[in-house]
């Protein structure tokens, strides 16, 4: 049975947190504990390709007694279950290395193997009770890793805002569920599923579970605590956080939206489309600004989200008018890129954690040069940085090319509002894309080209070989899912069938991945990238025979100025000045003021640029002041005298009691 | 006249007697009215004891004459005396407006009793009317008085409403119980204003630490 | 009377014979034992009420799966409170805050509050009952007043005066209950007996018997804590022993079920205002006010008594909402939070007896510094907050799943609230567990294991509540209607 | 003829004709500027003598830096190969349609700008964040040019597109003539011409792609130039495949209808080298931050046609 399979397997996880609590101050303990969850997590990715094709459920006498818990692997919880376990292994073994330069080591191991059990576990939940524990079970973990460095205040801060957002949805998703479920005290999906839920109600469930999956997936404007809380903890959770959490808080959407509520009407895929497509553009934007690689890295997890959402609400669109081919279409594109994003986006993660390892440096602008220091670490950057700017014949391009192949097909919508929403929607898509080129351009080439800015960047060494070979694995799996995309699409197609009544066609090598028919719009990453591959080749050796092979080494041309200063190098702010310029000024009110020192005056001029976070502005600090005002107006309350108290219990009681006499 | 219309009668003696509580503006009038109210009280549970033929309510009407008619005033007079409490009642809202609210209140109870109306023999919710106004002015009276004194006297006032309703209620077991419970309290607070030695009000043990504790500052 | 009520006798007279041995025992150490010892077989003997469960009245007493609940829960807290009390006595005896006389009063005062709570849980009287409680909150009083401290005795006073005007309305409450019965139940000991008045329950005056819930509800509300006749409550928490502020949080339970009982016999009735609404009206009040108030705290003992507040607007809140869920959660709730919070105040008492202070000022990082507190005192907070796996976030899962379905304002009412605390207590976690270490470095002495019982009491209902238990809260909640 | 050969044929062509492609540009601007201008092969002889001098490469330039302009090279290079120029190659047009094109255009430019980053020189990130800004516009311009054409079409293989064009009475669509203004304009933009950027200047202020190719000298050099032009004829026979793709050989054609169509081809391309060249002089250049104006304006006209589309499809 292998629901019971998985369910020991996430026993064995708790088992192994339980014993790092004992030995983790234990030098030895890091690669042991590590190492076992890594393998825990291949028994788990295993189990979960194993089901797709082949559901199996199990209730335990467990949780609310009269339901019990209930536990069910089926095609879709099995898709997520993969990426959860593979981004898992990848941590745990990028950790083997790297956890070895952990400051607080107890801080640490014990709560990563529970995380991936707790992740796992919403997962396989197959009643509301068991879902709503294991998730906030996950969010409980993760901040207790946000906050594992607790002698910063920020990283307190920020666990703190966390810890508020999570909570604020899991109560969204407490009135979901119970809206779902109704009166009656049976939480198990299967009820619920069969008693479905009024369309009148629909709107607001929908909006509910955008709520509760939204705030913990990093949908804006709820994505607030996501930059602050991602980067904070240890590099390798991190990427746990961006690259599976979310996926995890996705797989809640779908399971709400698309398996739980049955039929959703076409207007209230509108909604998901827009916020997706805002999303994405404003997290590119909001990553573009930054100069601290980790919060772009997070900044980019929302891009990234924004973009599956879109994904998600253009199948709704398509399903709520039976077009169940394209709906089908747009959810494998959607479910494909969950698995891209968790693939690269580790990736990028583990690459920033390396380097911050190798110079302790999170700054952009105090790095540079570092692909002389650490060429492998680079190359796999590189390769991640290019996978997420959606280049061919990578992944991202791949899943994000499905996209725009599903909006293509709104045009057989009949309703004229979809049909002038997509198409903008999809420039949103692209106009997102190519920010995100540039962001990572600006990420890589400040960080890796160039000349080094700082001596701990000159001074940086390679990292070891397991970090190393974790990158490389990840980005293996980035060419080979974009050069061979049909691979991972037909395994989508069972959660695809459920959740769609339809599916993409099956894909065989090395035939091109098909969206809707072989005669329609096609793409085959392998003859891509062969055909790169070729042209390359000839290009090489037509220059190796007939050009002129010597090459002089010499200093970089410096237009007469000897010795360049390092700080003349274009850095992160000023290389995304130009599309500051162009986007931010009206996003983030985003201001240069030019200080000229006085002629004759050898003071240096400044450049001055200044950022307004609207979100923030407008939403978050309001909340924050408002709870101070009114708490600090009602405090008095706690200073009078006991003859204001009396007062206060006499009033009560003459106000019930006229309210009892005027009651009609 | 009827039994009942004298129980009656008495029982809005007392109301009238909360009134005059409420009227007083120096110590000595204030505890000589509360010692009034009480002997009303007790005549009132005494002839309620032989209405319902219920002796063991004399015991409470013999408490309510020994406890709150002798002892209890006396001690208060000794307490202005000894403690050199000054004479003069200070008070938050004026005479003229507490009344007024107290005739508020004493609609109030009046109204919702009429409402209840039906199921309760009908002078038996008119007493418990009076025994409810007496327990509103009796908290009425705490609220608008600063000393310590005229509290302490406001909660007896209080008590004296329940030991009406409690008599005023046909066959209510423990009434005797409760009431020796219950001055059990008035007792507590009075011995309390003198350990701690609390010249004026009891809104604090130290009027100094008024302003250094109160919750927290 | 039956000897099947044996167990119940036991629970009200050992804790009356301790506490007239203690009164004779001059040393304290002997004493401690002694209560300690007191408190173990009164919980024992709780636990043989199970033998009788549901057997009618019997005189005075009597016995049914409500009140057994709140009877056991209190004598095990009991207990384990006077395992706390040892360790801590010793430690005020050394600083010299406490005289060996103190104590002998104290632990007398303790046995007599554990034997009328008891009390107050079993009588079949409302008099009694009402008896009974004035009885706890005097003896709460003079407990919080033994450090006579200038804030002690503040505190007291305070507790003193508006508790006995709370005991007073709710004596009136009490003779109104009896007015109203009187002429359905008959004249006498009947119309004051639970079991004659909830056999009649639903035939009362409507507009009577609102009156007399009004004044119930104030005067008993009084003793629970609820917004705005709260006002006692943080003083007497912060001010007095930490093992009162721990036998407080059964005070509050205790009172909570003398509204419940009343609510049992007016919830039929076609009330003028129904009772469930004052419930939820004061409940979610003291919610959002309790929430808004935990963020001006500065001293730890206030902060969690805030929190008591809120909980205990969610559980009136869970009654007054009605229903089989929201009254099973209401109860697991308040069990939950019974064994939480006298837990949490447990490890209170550690951390100021390390640090010697109770501000939050003079204590912080204490995972680092202190690891095995510091992260008892992470855990139980977190279990307070009502997170997973603990058994308070069942109990609110299901309050927040039939409010939703009750009436959504509501639910977004508490869910504010909810919100509000949560966000106070991870600040409070962020102050005292984490970041640098602050205030004084002192040694932690003396064992956290009633601690982890307690948590893993919580821990366990928060994975696996099991069958009796569920079977036999369902009843409570059938009965509570 | 075979669908491969032709393929192969279309390859090696585009490659061959690229800097034929330039060099006409060039002339014909010079003819217009009254100037006698160089030959048209000019272009062949740089690039030869390019490839004949030894290459310059900075001490702080990584493999990134040699590697670059191989791989652009490359990358454009498939993507000119799969726009049919004279005939209907399906050899390869099941793998890739117009956006995998753009795609891959897109990662010559990624690399590129990588390059221009890689000595670390103010010139190199000048140019490399322009081109980017440039690259942000431009592509969701290019996206709702695309997706006006597969509403037209219900496509977005250039193949179909050609085909249908080619065979259905269309006439003159006011959504195709915006999608074809659009178009123009965004190549344009892409090749870096005037009004957008001077490929003639070296003077820093103003360039974008020369700035960033700096720093390249030798062979390197040669293959970025020849990457340039063949950008250049991507453009040209894209548009001249989209919008006129009268004369282009049918599948398995006989060779005198593939002869037609190459006759066909070098007379597009000439016509599109003049229409280029008097656009260029008849215009200045324009400043930087207007150039996201400029582009913003072929979105609005790929916007505008597929709203019209829409319209005349729903009522």
């Amino acid at each position: 049975m292998l629901i019971s399979a998985a369910l020991i397997c996430q026993t064995v996880l708790v088992g192994i947190a339980g014993f790092a609590i004992s030995v983790s101050a234990k030098r030895w303990a890091n690669g042991i504990i590590y190492g076992a969850a890594a393998l825990v997590c291949l028994t788990g990715l295993g189990i979960a390709l194993a089901s797709i094709s082949a559901p199996s459920a199990l209730t335990l006498p467990l949780g609310l007694p009269w339901i019990g818990m209930h536990f069910r692997i089926d095609a879709l919880s099995a898709v997520f279950a993969a990426v959860v376990n593979l981004g898992g292994a990848a941590a745990c073994v990028f950790a083997i290395g790297y956890g070895r330069h952990e400051q607080f080591p107890q801080r640490v191991l014990p709560f990563v193997p529970a995380f991936l059990a707790a992740m796992n576990l919403v997962v396989l939940a197959d009643d509301a009770f068991t879902f709503l524990l294991s998730w906030e079970c996950m969010s409980l973990l993760s901040w207790a890793l946000v906050v594992s460095h607790d002698r910063t205040n920020e990283n307190l801060r920020a666990g703190l805002i966390y810890m508020a957002m999570a909570g604020l949805g899991t109560l969204a998703l407490f009135a979901t569920f119970a809206l779902l479920t109704g009166p009656g005290a049976d939480f198990t999906f299967a009820a619920i599923r069969s008693h479905g839920i009024s369309p009148a109600l629909s709107g607001v469930v929908l909006g509910l579970a955008l709520l509760g999956a939204g705030s913990k997936a990093g949908l804006f404007p709820l994505h607030a605590w996501l930059p602050l809380a991602h980067p904070a903890a240890p590099s390798h959770v991190s990427a746990l956080m961006s690259g599976v959490m979310t996926k995890v808080a996705v797989y809640g959407f779908v399971r709400i939206v698309f398996d739980l509520m049955g039929p959703v009407d076409w207007r209230l895929s509108i909604v998901v489309i827009v916020i997706g497509a805002v999303t994405a553009l404003l997290g590119v934007l909001y990553a573009l600004m930054q100069h601290d690689l980790k919060r772009l890295l997070a900044y980019h997890t929302v891009e990234n989200i924004g973009i599956i959402f879109v994904g998600l609400g253009l199948a709704l669109a398509f399903r709520s008018s039976g077009l169940i081919a394209a709906a089908a279409l747009a959810f494998t594109a959607a479910l494909f890129h969950v698995f891209n994003h968790s693939l690269f986006k580790s990736l990028l993660f583990f690459g920033a954690s390396a380097i911050q390892n190798a110079t302790g440096e999170r700054d952009m602008d105090r790095l540079g040069g570092l692909i002389h220091a650490m060429p492998q670490t680079a190359f796999a950057f590189l390769i991640g940085a290019a996978a997420i700017s959606a280049l061919p014949p990578l992944n991202g391009f791949a899943s994000e090319w499905m996209v725009f192949q599903a909006a293509f097909q709104s045009a057989a919508l009949p309703q004229w509002g979809l049909r002038l929403i997509i198409p903008a929607a999809a420039a949103v898509l692209a106009l997102s894309a190519a920010l995100a080129a540039a962001c990572f351009v600006k990420a890589f080439g400040i960080t890796f080209l160039g000349r080094a800015r700082s001596d701990a960047s000159s001074s940086a060494k390679e990292v070891d070989r397991t970090s190393r070979f974790a990158m490389f694995a990840l980005a293996a799996g980035c060419g080979v899912a974009g050069i061979a995309p049909g691979l991972f699409t037909n395994l989508l197609r069972p959660a695809s069938q459920m959740l769609t009544q339809a599916a993409t066609p099956f894909a065989t090598l090395p035939a091109p991945l098909t969206p809707i028919a072989a005669s329609h719009n096609t793409y085959n990453g392998l003859v891509v990238a062969l055909g790169i591959a070729i042209a390359a080749g000839l290009i090489a050796a037509v220059v190796k025979a007939f050009a002129n092979r010597r090459t002089r080494r010499s200093d970089t041309w410096d237009c007469g100025h000897p010795e360049i200063n390092v700080h003349a190098q274009y850095t992160a702010g000023s290389f995304a000045q130009p599309i500051r310029r162009v986007y931010a000024a009206f996003v983030f009110r985003a201001r240069e003021t030019v200080q000229l020192p006085p002629p004759c005056d050898l003071a240096p001029a400044r450049l001055e640029t200044s950022l307004i976070d609207p979100v923030w502005k407008l939403l978050y600090a309001p909340v924050g002041r408002s709870i101070s005002v009114v708490s600090g107006r009602l405090n008095p309350f706690q200073h009078l005298t006991i003859r204001y108290y009396l007062g206060i219990v006499f009033v009560t009681l003459v106000v019930l009691l006229t309210v009892l006499a005027i009651w009609p | 006249m009827g039994p009942f219309d004298i129980a009656h009668f008495l029982a809005g003696l007392v109301v009238l007697l909360s009134f005059a509580l409420l009227y007083q503006d120096r110590l000595p009038p204030l505890i000589n009215t509360f010692a009034a109210q009480s002997l009303v009280l007790a005549l009132s549970v005494a002839w309620q004891a032989q209405a319902q033929h219920a002796p063991h309510l004399l015991i409470t009407a013999g408490i309510e004459f020994c406890f709150k008619t002798i002892v209890i005033p006396l001690v208060l007079t000794w307490t202005i005396r000894n403690l050199k409490i000054h004479r003069t009642v200070e008070i938050v809202v004026s005479v003229g407006p507490t009344i007024i609210a107290g005739i508020a209140l004493v609609g109030l109870s009046m109204g919702l009793m009429l409402r209840a109306g039906a199921g309760i023999g009908n002078l038996a919710h008119q007493d418990m009317a009076f025994a409810l106004s007496v327990v509103l002015l009796g908290l009425l009276m705490m609220v608008t008085r600063r000393n310590a004194v005229s509290q302490v006297i406001g909660f007896m006032s209080i008590e004296n409403g329940l030991v009406l309703a409690a008599t005023g209620a046909r066959g209510m077991p423990f009434v005797v119980e409760t009431c020796v419970a219950f001055s059990v309290l008035v007792v507590l607070i009075v011995i309390g204003i003198f350990l701690f030695r609390i010249r004026e009000r009891f809104d604090s043990v130290d009027v100094a630490l008024i302003d250094s504790f109160r919750g927290e500052r | 009377m039956n000897w099947l009520l044996l167990p119940a006798a036991l629970v009200l007279l050992l804790p009356l014979a301790a506490a007239f041995l203690l009164t004779l025992i001059p040393s304290y150490r002997i004493g401690a034992w002694l209560n300690i010892i007191a408190s173990g077989c009164t919980f024992l003997a709780s636990l043989g009420l199970l033998s009788v469960r549901a057997t009618g009245p019997h005189g005075l007493l009597f016995v049914d799966d409500l009140n057994i609940a709140f009877a056991i829960i209190t004598s095990l807290v009991g207990f384990t409170t006077a395992i706390f009390s040892k360790g801590y006595i010793q430690s005020l005896i050394e600083i010299g805050r406490l005289q060996n006389a103190h104590l002998r009063f104290y632990h007398t005062m303790f046995q007599i509050l554990l034997g009328a709570m008891n009390l107050a849980l079993l009588t079949s009287i409302t008099g009694v009952m009402w008896a009974a409680i004035e009885i706890a909150t005097l003896v709460t009083v003079l407990m919080v007043g033994v450090y006579r401290s200038h804030e002690a005795l503040e505190a007291a006073w305070k507790y003193f005066i508006l508790s006995s005007v709370g005991i007073a309305l709710a004596l009136f409450g009490t003779i109104l209950v009896y007015m109203v019965a009187q002429p359905v139940v008959g004249e006498g000991l009947a119309a004051m007996s639970w079991v004659k008045l909830a056999a009649h329950a639903g035939t009362f005056n409507p507009m009577l018997s609102s009156i007399a819930f009004v004044f119930i509800l104030l005067g008993y509300g009084t003793k629970a804590g609820l917004f705005p006749i709260h006002a006692w409550l943080p003083d007497a928490y912060a001010e007095g022993p930490t093992p009162v502020a721990m036998l407080s949080c059964l005070l509050l339970n205790v009172a909570m079920y003398a509204i419940l009982r009343f609510k049992m016999l007016f919830a039929g009735t076609l009330g003028v205002i129904p009772p469930g609404t004052m419930m939820v009206t004061l409940g979610l009040t003291s919610v959002i006010f309790a929430g808004l108030m935990l963020y001006r705290r500065r001293d730890i003992k206030r902060f969690f008594a805030y929190s008591s507040i809120e909980h205990m607007g969610i559980v009136a809140f869970a009654f007054g909402i009605g229903g089989p869920i929201a009254n099973f959660a209401g109860l697991l709730h308040m069990a939950m939070h019974a064994l939480t919070k006298s837990g949490l105040f447990y490890v209170i008492g550690h951390i100021i007896r390390v640090k010697g202070s109770q501000k939050f000022d003079a204590i912080g990082g204490l995972t680092s510094s202190h690891p095995i507190l510091g992260w008892t005192f992470v855990i139980a907070v977190v279990a307070i907050a009502g997170l997973p796996p603990f058994g308070l976030f069942t109990s609110e899962f299901l309050i927040m799943t039939a409010a939703v379905n009750a009436n959504p304002l509501l639910a977004a009412g508490l869910g504010v609230g909810l919100l509000l605390s949560l966000g106070a207590l991870f600040l409070c976690l962020n102050r005292v567990a984490f970041g640098a270490p602050r205030g004084a470095l002192r040694p932690d002495e003396g064992s956290l294991l009633p601690v982890m019982i307690h948590l893993a009491i919580v821990l366990a209902f928060g994975l696996f509540i099991p069958g009796e238990v569920t079977a036999w809260f369902q009843h409570v909640a059938r009965m509570l209607g | 003829m075979s669908d491969l050969t032709v393929q192969v044929l279309q390859a090696i062509l585009a490659l061959g004709l690229a800097p034929l492609l330039t060099g006409m540009v060039r002339k014909t601007k010079a003819k217009l500027q009254r100037r006698r201008g160089a030959s048209i092969f000019q272009p062949y002889r740089d690039i030869a003598r390019l490839m004949r001098k030894e290459a310059v490469v900075s001490h702080d330039a990584s493999w990134i830096f040699t590697a670059a302009p191989t791989f652009i090279l490359a990358a454009t290079w498939v993507a000119a190969a799969l726009v049919p120029m004279f005939a209907f190659a399906s050899g390869l047009s099941s793998a890739a349609d117009f956006i995998v094109m753009i795609g891959l255009l897109a990662s010559a430019r990624f690399a590129l700008a990588l390059a221009g980053l890689d000595i670390g020189t103010s010139f190199g990130g000048l140019g490399s964040s322009r081109e980017m800004l440039f690259a942000t516009v431009a592509e969701p311009a290019i996206l709702i040019l695309i997706f006006a054409l597969s509403l037209i079409c219900g496509t977005t293989r250039l193949l179909d597109i050609a085909a249908f064009i080619q065979t259905a009475q269309i006439g003159p669509h006011i959504s195709l003539l915006l999608a074809f203004a659009g178009l123009a304009m965004l190549a344009v933009v892409e090749n870096g011409r005037i009004p957008v950027d001077n490929p003639a200047t070296h003077l820093e202020l103003t360039m974008v792609h020369e700035a960033m190719v700096l720093e390249y000298s030798g062979r390197h050099l040669a293959q970025i130039e020849l990457a340039a032009s063949l950008k250049l004829l991507f453009y040209v026979s894209l548009l001249s495949a989209v919008f006129l793709p009268w004369g282009l050989a049918p599948a398995g054609a006989s060779f005198a209808l593939i002869g037609l169509g190459l006759a066909l081809y070098f007379v597009k391309l000439a016509g599109a080298a003049m229409l280029l060249a008097t656009f260029e002089i008849s215009i200045a250049k324009m400043r930087v931050f207007r150039v996201p104006q400029f582009t913003g304006v072929a979105l609005m006209l790929g916007l505008l046609a597929v709203i019209l589309l829409l319209v005349s499809r729903s009522f």
